[in-house]
């Protein structure tokens, strides 16, 4: 087969991909289960890759707890797009490869216009500040917070009013504007009235997201093509569109 | 103070197919009025409709002088014998008996006092502790008529109120009713189907046929011939 | 005149009491139209919403149907029958009512991925992950309360009647269609009512027994559920709405119907 | 001969329909109890579910009392006085039933962070985050329901016995008390129950509201949940399992105490 | 086959603090019997007992030489008139006649015609339409007596099935059921207060007190003296 000079300009597409996606993978399915979270840019990748390959894509949302007890318990399904590595933990027997997708970036959020002057993690601790943080077991945001907190020494200096059990709560909190400042990931973020503060003080914790084949798959050679599509540049761009960085 | 007890002003009532026609009727304090008529023509409605049962009449009902629309029902002092005696079905016969008297916050010796006696006017003091779904139509008869007369009210409308009773309890109730009567001298309309029985009680004799009240007689005078051949039918005078 | 401002005074408050909960359901609702009226275009124009429009229907439906049909005989057999232990049948049948829906999801994923439910999905029944799914958990949430429901408004029905029934030749079939079931008709009602409404909004136990796929498995509840968590409230608003609207317009049917329902007395046009 | 096999027909039919049903609940809750079993004696030993034990059981007497409370009035107030438009307030206060329990949180959560939950907040009532929200939560899923089941009841009491009551002098509060009230007993203690055990199994209006602070907000659901988030699904089957257990000791006290609600007629003891 | 339509064999029942006493007694096939007795004497409980309403009796009840338990309910072919009638209050007064044959699937028309026939019989034409709830005490006594008939039943049970009627109306009752019964031959017991009625439709009568059945008379010997006073001044024959 053509190997693509160098010279050339970058392709966007391994020759691989390209082959399979031009032979098809009509009739083929692949079942995907992916944090609710990552609804928006996943959705388009999947579409994007069902409609050039033909593969059937069933991408099954929800939230990692429901997922992990999904996977473990129905024992169906190819692969896993997670929050975090950490989400993987409990279905650790059942992931045979895991790739990195995106960075997963939890930010310090604060409302817009950051009334309190909240420039960094050290602000938490100021008299007033209302913070509202995830579980510090169950969800990957609550440790990340945590850890970064205690990092700081500041963890129980810090006014934390609740705790919630998934994101999106998270970040209501701060929008009905029932907190001052919360840590969230990045893509949770996003809305009106809420403004994320800009300090190098999360950057320890950037994690990434894992995509993990599950050895429950029965169509290795549709997954295979699917990990590969991941790693073009068309998927890569929509990750980028809804605010995920890149892997370096 | 007027001596009229209820007066019917040009009533008139239409439930479904039914009319109940233009009546006007003056009872007086203390009188004792039967109330005759062929199944189906109208005496329960008029009685219900005395009570205040029914909102879209024509004419009027007054009860000592008021309509009785404007008084409201815990106030109008009306003592109710239905037809189907309308028993609390979740209150014992002692119970049930003694609610009137409850409602006016009577201390609860009084009330003893008084249901026992009644009962024993009425002789169900061996079922006071049953539920009126357990005990006979003749029982639940004397409860609804016990449940009435606790309150002494200045006004009794009895719908058959002895209906489902032997003669020999017949009898001691006609007793105990006319006692009744004279002790609180209140005012008594009662429908029956029995002439004796209405001669017997009452003062006067309506009849009512299809809704309208054709004629009110002097008890004595029940069985002279009447203008209508349905009522002179109706009283066994003639055949039609 | 005492008596007439006590009168007053109860109904007053009871009237103040029903107006206020009216109000205040009403104020919380306004904030969901609100929210959600700029967003209610876009999601109607939207496949996926009308797709998932379609599907809340069809599943509510379908599940309220195999709802009632399982849930009369059963509360039949529970309240009419010679059947033994009727009493601990019925708390056992009664026991996931209080079991947050998580469990109960959780109990149909392990129930159906195991040889069971695999054994179902060979013979072509595919319970997780499918739509089949959704309505097997919107049955298994609502059953215990459609049993509930029916088998106290079967209790209520004065059995004497049903005797009257047989004597004059009414198999038992017959005295419960004839004489039992319309006798509770308006209880019976009352229950499709409210299992469709929950099974509308139904979405804990569906979310782990099927997940939310799109425009396969996405019920309106599921609809809402990813737009909140991409942090798209006026979506998910939007979709509420639409939940509303369906909610109010069956609302308005049952209670149009119910009036046929009643028992015709001439206590009906009584002066209270 | 004929009739008498379609009676054991029917009967057999429905007997084995009930019979079903309480198989297919066994064993979908046996799964939790094998799950959680191993783990009870942990997780009754954790002071984090000893704590959730009483918060649940705390917070869904409370919401019940209140909903009584609220819905009693309200159902009379929409039965049985002269309040205009009662059909329309009905389907208000009955709109909420059809709402995932997601909106109903986010409504509460947008409702208590206006104006009006700050001044409640200013005037010592918190609710946002706090153990309040849950009660609230529970009581904003409920009450609709609750309104729903009192009035569906009031309405199949006789309003006869209560004119008849009036007229033997019961003022209108009298009346109900004594007469509509104990006469639909037997729906209220059903009612109660009901509401009860969907306030012990609540989780999705409350999540919003409250989130969970464990040792401050965390119901037995919520341990639920977050042990499932975790992946220690055998300490949330074991609080799943205290679940049942206080669900079980609840229902059989209410299934005795139905015993004692009916109406006494000879027809009890009668051969069907 | 045996001429015996009903044989109770020393027949007990036992309710609350009441015994009906045991009770021995034949009834022929076509005979009328008409039981007498005070109110709570236990005259309902007796007929209820023989449509087979209660099961821990002792002694038997036979109908047609079956024990009553022992035939399915739908199959004892009992038309029976309960005391406060036992309407079915969803079905309308048509429905309710014509409810028996329905449930035999006979077709609509033979329903159409009876229930119009039996309604034209107990001059309740004018309401077939109506639903229980709204119609008169007699009116309801009749469509239940229509509703027992229109089987025309081997056995007719009827409580009371006069006492809310009017003196027309049960002379021409009490003539069509002696047409119905010259007609289908069936067995009557029937309960009344009225020592009249009894003589007029019965052959024999039974005296029930206090859940004893003290006698059982041809119903020409009915006021000759008794052996037990209670029983001679219930009929009026001697002063206590
Ligand atoms: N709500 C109603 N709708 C239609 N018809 C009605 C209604 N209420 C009463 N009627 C009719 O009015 C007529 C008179 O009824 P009412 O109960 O007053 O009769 P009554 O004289 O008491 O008869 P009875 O002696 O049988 O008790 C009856 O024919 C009844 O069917
Ligand atoms: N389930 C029961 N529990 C207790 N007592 C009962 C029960 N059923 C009937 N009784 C009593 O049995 C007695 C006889 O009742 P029954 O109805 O047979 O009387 P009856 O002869 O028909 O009287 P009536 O002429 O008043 O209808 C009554 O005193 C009644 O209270
Ligand atoms: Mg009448
Ligand atoms: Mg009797």
């Amino acid at each position: 087969k053509p190997v693509p000079s160098q010279s050339t300009p970058p392709v966007t597409e391994t020759p691989k991909v390209t082959e399979a996606l031009k032979s098809g993978l009509a009739g083929h399915t692949l079942s995907i289960y992916c944090g609710a979270g990552m609804t928006k840019p996943f959705e388009e990748i999947a579409k994007l890759f069902q409609d050039e390959s033909g593969c059937a894509m069933e991408v099954t949302y929800g939230n990692a707890a429901q997922i992990q007890t999904q996977i473990n318990t129905s024992k169906e399904g190819d692969l896993f797009i997670a929050g975090s590595a950490d989400e993987l933990q409990p279905v650790k027997d059942a992931v045979t490869q895991s790739t990195d997708l995106v960075k997963h970036i939890p930010v310090l959020a604060v409302k817009s216009g950051n009334p309190l002057g909240i420039t960094g993690l050290n602000d938490l601790v100021k008299e007033g500040v209302r913070v509202v943080l995830g579980d510090a077991e169950s969800t990957p945001i609550g440790k990340i917070a945590n850890k970064a907190l205690t990092d700081s020494g500041i963890l129980d200096k810090v006014d934390v009013i609740a705790r919630t059990a998934t994101a999106p709560e998270i970040f209501n909190a701060l929008k009905m504007d029932q907190c001052d400042a919360i840590i969230v990931w990045k893509e949770n973020a996003g809305g009106d009235g809420v403004e994320i503060v800009n300090t190098p003080d999360m950057g320890k914790y950037i994690k990434t997201v894992p995509a993990a084949s599950l050895s429950y798959s029965d169509d290795a050679e549709a997954l295979s093509v699917f990990l590969e599509f991941l790693d073009t540049e068309d998927a890569k761009a929509i990750w980028t569109k809804y605010g995920y960085e890149l892997m370096n | 103070m007027s001596s009229v007890s209820i007066e019917l002003r040009n009533f008139a009532l239409k439930k479904g197919d039914f009319h109940l026609g233009g009546i006007s009727l003056e009872i007086q304090k203390r009188e004792i009025f039967a109330l005759l008529g062929k199944t189906g023509s109208g005496k329960t409605l008029l009685l219900e409709s005395i009570a205040g049962y029914y909102k879209n009449f024509e004419g009027d009902i007054l009860l000592n002088g008021t309509s009785v629309l404007h008084t409201p029902l815990e106030e109008r002092k009306l003592g109710f014998v239905y037809q189907d005696y309308g028993l609390f079905p979740h209150m014992t016969i002692g119970q049930n008996i003694a609610y009137g008297l409850k409602m006016r916050k009577k201390n609860h010796k009084v009330i003893s006092e008084e249901v026992s006696r009644l009962a024993g006017l009425l002789s169900i003091s061996h079922i006071l502790s049953q539920y009126p779904g357990t005990v006979s139509g003749g029982e639940r008869q004397r409860t609804a008529l016990a449940r009435a007369l606790i309150l002494s009210p200045d006004i009794l409308l009895l719908d058959e109120p002895f209906s489902a009773l032997d003669t020999v309890t017949k009898q001691s109730l006609y007793r105990e009713l006319i006692k009744i009567h004279g002790e609180f001298k209140c005012t008594i309309i009662f429908v029956t189907h029995d002439f004796n029985e209405a001669q017997l009680l009452a003062d006067r004799v309506g009849i009512i046929d299809k809704g309208r009240l054709m004629a009110v007689r002097h008890k004595d005078a029940l069985f002279d011939l009447y203008e209508d051949d349905e009522v002179n039918f109706f009283l066994g005078l003639k055949e039609l | 005149m005492k008596r007439k401002s006590t009168l007053n005074l109860f109904d007053i408050t009871a009237i103040i009491i029903a107006a206020a909960i009216a109000f205040f359901i009403i104020s919380a609702l306004l904030t969901i139209v609100l929210g959600g009226a700029p967003y209610l275009k876009k999601a109607l124009l939207s496949d996926e919403i009308r797709h998932a429009i379609l599907l809340s229907i069809y599943t509510a439906s379908v599940s309220t149907v195999i709802c009632v049909i399982l849930a009369v005989p059963a509360a039949y057999a529970l309240t009419r029958t010679s059947l033994p232990f009727k009493k601990t049948l019925q708390i056992i049948i009664e026991l996931p009512l209080s079991l947050p829906y998580l469990v109960l999801g959780l109990c149909l994923l392990i129930v159906f991925s195991s040889d069971f439910g695999r054994a179902l999905k060979d013979l072509g029944l595919k319970v997780v992950f499918d739509k089949n799914g959704i309505i097997m958990a919107q049955i298994f949430v609502n059953l215990p309360f459609a049993v509930h429901l029916m088998r106290a408004a079967i209790d209520l029905v004065d059995a004497r009647l049903e005797f009257i029934a047989g004597s004059l030749g009414a198999s038992r079939l017959e005295r419960f269609t004839t004489i039992t079931l319309p006798l509770c008709l308006s209880s019976v009602l009352m229950m499709v009512i409210l299992v469709w409404s929950r099974a509308l909004g139904e979405f804990g136990a569906t979310l782990m027994l099927v997940g939310v796929t799109r425009m396969k498995t996405e019920t309106l509840p599921a609809s809402i559920y990813l737009n909140i968590s991409t942090g798209d409230n006026g979506m998910a608003m939007a979709a509420a709405i639409i939940i509303l609207i369906i909610a109010a317009v069956s609302l308005t049917i049952t209670t149009v119907l119910r009036k046929y329902t009643g028992i015709k007395s001439r206590i009906s046009e009584v002066v209270l």
